[in-house]
């Protein structure tokens, strides 16, 4: 099963990618690549099953979100079916000072960082827009704006450098994550400069989950989005993003080197979204079945569940348990998402200045006035 | 390209019932159809025919040259429609909700508005940005917004937007025929909305795309909106009609340029006025049109002109947009407020 | 850091006859001094000192993770800004010229004015963009505009200006010691300006930053400006008092929120109010004071409330720019027709 | 002097550069560069000559306007001194079909295109905005919002390959210039998405001058700029900017490839700016004045003299009368500048909209009414 030079699994698209785990579940010891890296990873049997419980429970919570969303519980829901292998194994590779900035979909991500899974809710129910507070979670907020959020990454690993945090290899890193279609975006090229010139301790997580909604990757690049770092003067790197292992490894080793000082690191994720790109979204439109069905068959929790138990590392008690597990924290979670409240109306206007406007607050005061001119009417 | 091509059967003009989403697509079928330099592009606009389906079914029909998926970058839609325009084409652009249009305000703003006047007239650039617009569908953030001030604010670009069906139809055409830069604001809660609309009608006889239309004929007080707010602003009407108050209801459809004589002459006659718009009041266009009206009916007007508008915060979420956007009783008020002045 | 610290002879409190723009390099520097985590960034602040020499000095003094010189992108500089600002800095942008804030129009609508909303409160952005504004320096296009609008009409932002040398010093403080996210506009043709200055003055003396100043009283109109039309509104103000009419001129300094308490007493007691700006009139600052004005003062008003603006034309060739530009004389003309109505 | 492979100059900068004249005036025959391009050129002795005179020509006239602002003739020039090469050559090297998108300074370029020297004086003299015809001079307006044009290029050129107007040897390519800073801007990176997305036949030309007005490459990227094309799927090529031969021939390769339906290609070309960014900055506080003595010793002028002199393809009478006819061109472009009238100010309310506007009508009336209440008056 060893395999020193391993980078192209027969799955692997045109130009290879790093891969530690295969779709039948075999491992593969470590992949070195071009550029003379090797990747591997050494997890305990308890490590192996905590990212399987990981991947199951991150799926088990989306599906409930989704179900949750037909119900009309949710305004919208922005699923990670098939893209739980890169967010597990990259959130997983996060040391806790690391700061992480995710776009609307990383729910897998959140979810390692030990955050309770309901925080989001709030954004897609609509009772809120985020709310939380980016650095005692060392999670920003759910960025929707395509991109932006990498620029704020990478100014804020300029201020770890400016902090004098990085060097060490107790430093701090930050990851930023968008998809195939930011790519395009100004912005993630700006930050790409930026990154490059002030050799801020970045890593650049894109998941390349093949779609920007109804557009395939072609319509974004015409090389795999890996290549793009080198315009930029540092390594891209792909990765087979239905594999937990190789997501941990590539990321650790990416997260390492930019708190040691070496500055950023672009993965790109080779992964697939199963779902549709949101609940309001009908992929039938664009994409045709067997394109799905092939991709089933690189399902990141089934190859690491074949593993476990090829490895007898797990059994079925285990697997048994772990679905039990995970959907109770999904009742819970939906019990308590159908016990959020709606806020109250006058609440608009607060945070919409840190030292507060007379503006605003007039405005507040006369909507109170006109919704007390209502009281004991109909209305 | 020919095959959809409506111009077989004269005598069938009637109209027919559709959403104000279907009338665009046909509008934008009609406009491929009868200018091969018309193209379509932005993002999903292709297979997928828009995340609102406006675009529906052109892509099979015209093809890829005509009807351009794009990159996932809104300067690079503008920008790359500013160098079609000058290669001669006539680019329609989807920016697929009016919070993403800022990634393309440098283009629009310093180059859409002024290559005209840069180049003393030599460098013409016939293009349509289509903005779907405002809320009251319940989504998240940057879904909602009304951001039709920072463009009509802008010399250089023309600014419209449609309330109905048969106004959708004909606007989109005429905005797509027009030499000038246009951004085309749709007001997306209403694309569901049905009307009448004959599909067979010509440009030369519709209504001028720059004036405003006195939907609804009164004399006590002008109520002025756009976009999704003349649906509004009409309920108000027939509810304040039921208390005995006749409010005219004019729909500004263009603004920038306003047709202020039409309003100019309806507040000379009503004494009042009432501006609603979704979009923050301060600074909006209600602000303008307070300010001109003021100016040029001074003596005319019984009580200041009053605005009901989105306030002065960010679009909230969607749990509380309700209490965001101005609404029938909003309206009312406002018109008792106007009278009790 | 501490080298430059001018806290070591209080007696020394007499003031300084300094530039406009010299004010703001002093202020930007003690800034600097008095708090580690303010740090300057832009496209040559660093060893240029600024297109116009604002910052100058700093770099030398500061170093470079403090006065940092930035690639060539102002999405890059204010969406960096934003994470340097989540990570507890306190950036001060540089915008270099008008015309160029717009490739950061999404970061600063977007993102900076609505993080601290989103977060419901729990992510603040103080972040100062700096943004040298308005024309009559004879330059060429995209170096005299004056976009105040786009960020006034923006919940989420304040926008505050200077037009004087003192308020320049200490209003450039402020803005940097607020949490709020404040878009800067600094009088470019009055960088050179003279005025004195008390370099040792204390912030907490300071006239509040979101105060309107009546810079001159005067009983029979109000002028309201601000940036570089106020030394434009006092000079039409000395003016007309030669002609026995007395005016009172109003710096707004905030314009958002703009101080209308002030506004509203004076056009009480004078009756009649002009606005002053350099911006298109179209949807511009002074549509919403005129609006406001006439809701607030409705019965104490001899007449509407004027406009003297710039025409709403893409800014023209330098040649006609005074032309464009209000200046006394068509501020005279305003007051004239306003007594006359 | 034959040298097959060389690429690397001992004046070019490390990764090396196209070089086909060096310079001491040396020819080097043809270069074939690491992906297997050959580069050469194929001039006659008038051809030579011609380029020595244009090179001589746009510096005069490039001086001539230096002294004019500094008499304050024009508000603001931004001269093109040093980058003489990197503009004949490239200019010389379009096919009269073929559309340029220029910045500001490109002078030389425009020069190249046979339009009168003098149409973008207006500009600079404030009297108007530029105000020409881009499609009949085949040569865009100056732009002066950085990067912007380069997405306007790219669209043009998609409308090429629309037209049907490449895949032949007579197709149409498209040229847009920038500077080292503007590879910064978001804009341009989607113009390189989008180049290589809809392989447009576009030829980015970046006359990397060594600043972007005081930041020197560093501030932009960490890597030569010239590599950035790699992350975009599509060639890049560094040449000495300083070598008109070299500018010629890579451009023309380049241009032709793109004509061809082949896409596009980046070029780097290697310079410096002489002089300021422009006439209101003073490069003495933040460059050195060996830095620029240096450059001096590889100045495309004189490298070419000195060939045309070692060659024989020309003689002294030859200079002189080269000198003597820039001299005529320069003064005879001085008095027409000095005699461009002042716009009449009512003129500013043209050309707003195509289609006109009342509310632009109505603004200018009220301006007439109001000069016409002036006249006899003082003012
Ligand atoms: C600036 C901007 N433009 C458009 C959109 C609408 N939009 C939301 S998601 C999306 C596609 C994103 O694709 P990708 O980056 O591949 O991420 P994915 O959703 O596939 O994870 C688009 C176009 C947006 N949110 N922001
Ligand atoms: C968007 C934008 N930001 C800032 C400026 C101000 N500015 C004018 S030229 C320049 C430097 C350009 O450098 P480079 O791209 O290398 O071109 P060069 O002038 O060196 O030829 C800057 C910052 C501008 N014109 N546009
Ligand atoms: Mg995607
Ligand atoms: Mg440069």
């Amino acid at each position: 099963m060893a395999n020193g030079e391993r980078e192209v699994g027969a799955d692997a698209p045109a130009g290879g990618f790093v891969q530690l785990l295969t779709p039948d579940g075999d491992r593969i010891d470590s992949v070195t690549t071009a550029d003379g890296t090797t990747y591997s990873v050494d997890f305990t049997d308890e490590e192996y099953r905590g990212l399987y419980r990981d991947l199951v429970t991150v799926r088990r919570l989306d599906a409930e979100a989704t179900a949750l969303q037909r119900q009309g519980e949710l305004g919208i829901w922005a699923s990670l079916l098939g893209q739980e292998a890169a967010q597990v194994g990259s959130g997983r590779a996060l040391r806790p000072q690391d700061m992480a900035f995710p776009t609307y979909r990383e729910h897998g991500v959140l979810y390692t960082r030990s955050i309770d899974p309901i925080m989001p809710f709030g954004l897609f129910r609509g009772v809120d827009q985020g709310g939380w507070d980016a650095n005692e979670h060392r999670f920003n907020g759910y960025t929707i704006v395509i991109g932006s959020q990498t620029l704020h990454a990478t100014g804020y690993a300029m201020g770890v450098t400016m902090d004098g945090k990085t060097g060490t290899p107790d430093g701090e890193a930050v990851i930023a994550y968008f998809g195939d279609g930011a790519t395009s975006q100004g912005e993630v090229n700006e930050a790409f400069v930026w990154a490059g010139v002030f050799n801020a301790p970045m890593v650049f997580f894109c998941q390349n989950n093949q779609y920007a909604i109804s557009e395939p990757l072609e319509r974004q690049t015409r090389i795999p989005l890996y290549r793009r770092a080198a315009g930029f003067g540092f390594p891209g790197v792909r990765i087979d993003g239905n594999d937990v292992l190789a997501s941990f490894a590539v990321t650790r080793a990416a997260l390492d080197s930019a708190r040691n000082g070496q500055g950023p690191t672009l993965i790109e994720a080779y992964t697939y979204r199963m779902g549709a790109h949101t609940s309001s979204d009908d992929p039938t439109r664009y994409r045709i079945a067997s394109e799905v069905e092939s991709w089933k068959a690189k399902d990141p929790i089934s190859r690491l569940k074949a593993f476990l138990t090829k490895q007898q590392v797990a059994d079925e008690a285990f697997f048994t348990e772990v679905d039990e597990s995970a959907k109770t924290l999904a009742l819970d979670l939906r019990e308590r998402v159908l016990a959020m409240p709606d806020p109250a109306p006058d609440t608009m206007f607060d945070h919409v200045y840190p030292n507060g406007s007379h503006e605003v607050d007039a405005q507040r005061a006369r909507f109170a006035d006109y919704h007390a001119s209502f009281e004991g009417s109909e209305h | 390209m020919a095959e959809l091509n409506r111009g077989g059967n004269p005598q069938q003009n009637r109209g027919e019932t559709i959403t104000l989403g279907k009338a665009l697509n046909h509008g934008l079928r009609r406009s491929l159809e009868q200018d091969s330099k018309v193209v379509i592009m932005g993002e999903d606009v292709g297979k997928l025919g828009g995340v609102f389906r406006i675009t529906d079914g052109l892509l099979k029909d015209f093809g890829d040259d005509r009807v351009i998926d794009t990159p996932l970058a809104e300067a690079g839609i503008i920008g790359t429609a500013v160098g079609l325009a000058i290669r001669g084409y006539r680019p329609v652009c989807e920016i697929q909700f009016d919070g993403f249009v800022f990634p393309a305000y440098n283009q629009i703003v310093a180059q859409v508005a002024k290559m005209f006047y840069r180049s003393k007239g030599n460098v013409r650039l016939p293009i349509v940005i289509r903005i779907p617009f405002g809320g009251g569908i319940g989504a998240v953030e940057h879904h909602s917004e009304s951001p039709e001030a920072y463009f009509a604010h802008t010399p250089g670009l023309k600014v419209v937007t449609c309330s109905n069906p048969a106004d959708a139809y004909a606007m989109i055409q005429q905005a797509i025929t027009s030499d000038d830069p246009i951004v085309f604001f749709e007001p997306k809660r209403r694309y569901w909305e049905k009307g009448e609309v004959d599909l067979d009608a010509d440009l030369s006889g519709a209504f001028p795309l720059h004036s405003a239309r006195v939907t609804r004929e009164g004399t006590d007080a002008t109520l002025l909106a756009y976009g999704p707010m003349v649906r509004t602003a009409l309920d108000a009407a027939s509810a304040a009609a039921e208390d005995g108050r006749n409010l005219e209801v004019i729909d500004l459809r263009s603004l920038s340029p306003v047709d202020y004589d039409t309003i100019y002459a309806s507040v000379r006659k009503t004494g009042r006025a009432i501006v609603v718009h979704e979009a923050p009041g301060n600074i909006g266009l209600g602000a303008e049109l307070a300010a001109r009206v003021t100016e040029h009916c001074f003596y005319n007007l019984e009580a200041p002109v009053l605005r009901v508008t989105g306030y002065d915060i960010p679009y909230p979420a969607a749990r509380v947009e309700e209490d965001y956007l101005p609404d029938l009783d909003r309206v009312l008020d406002a018109v008792d407020r106007s009278f009790g002045w």
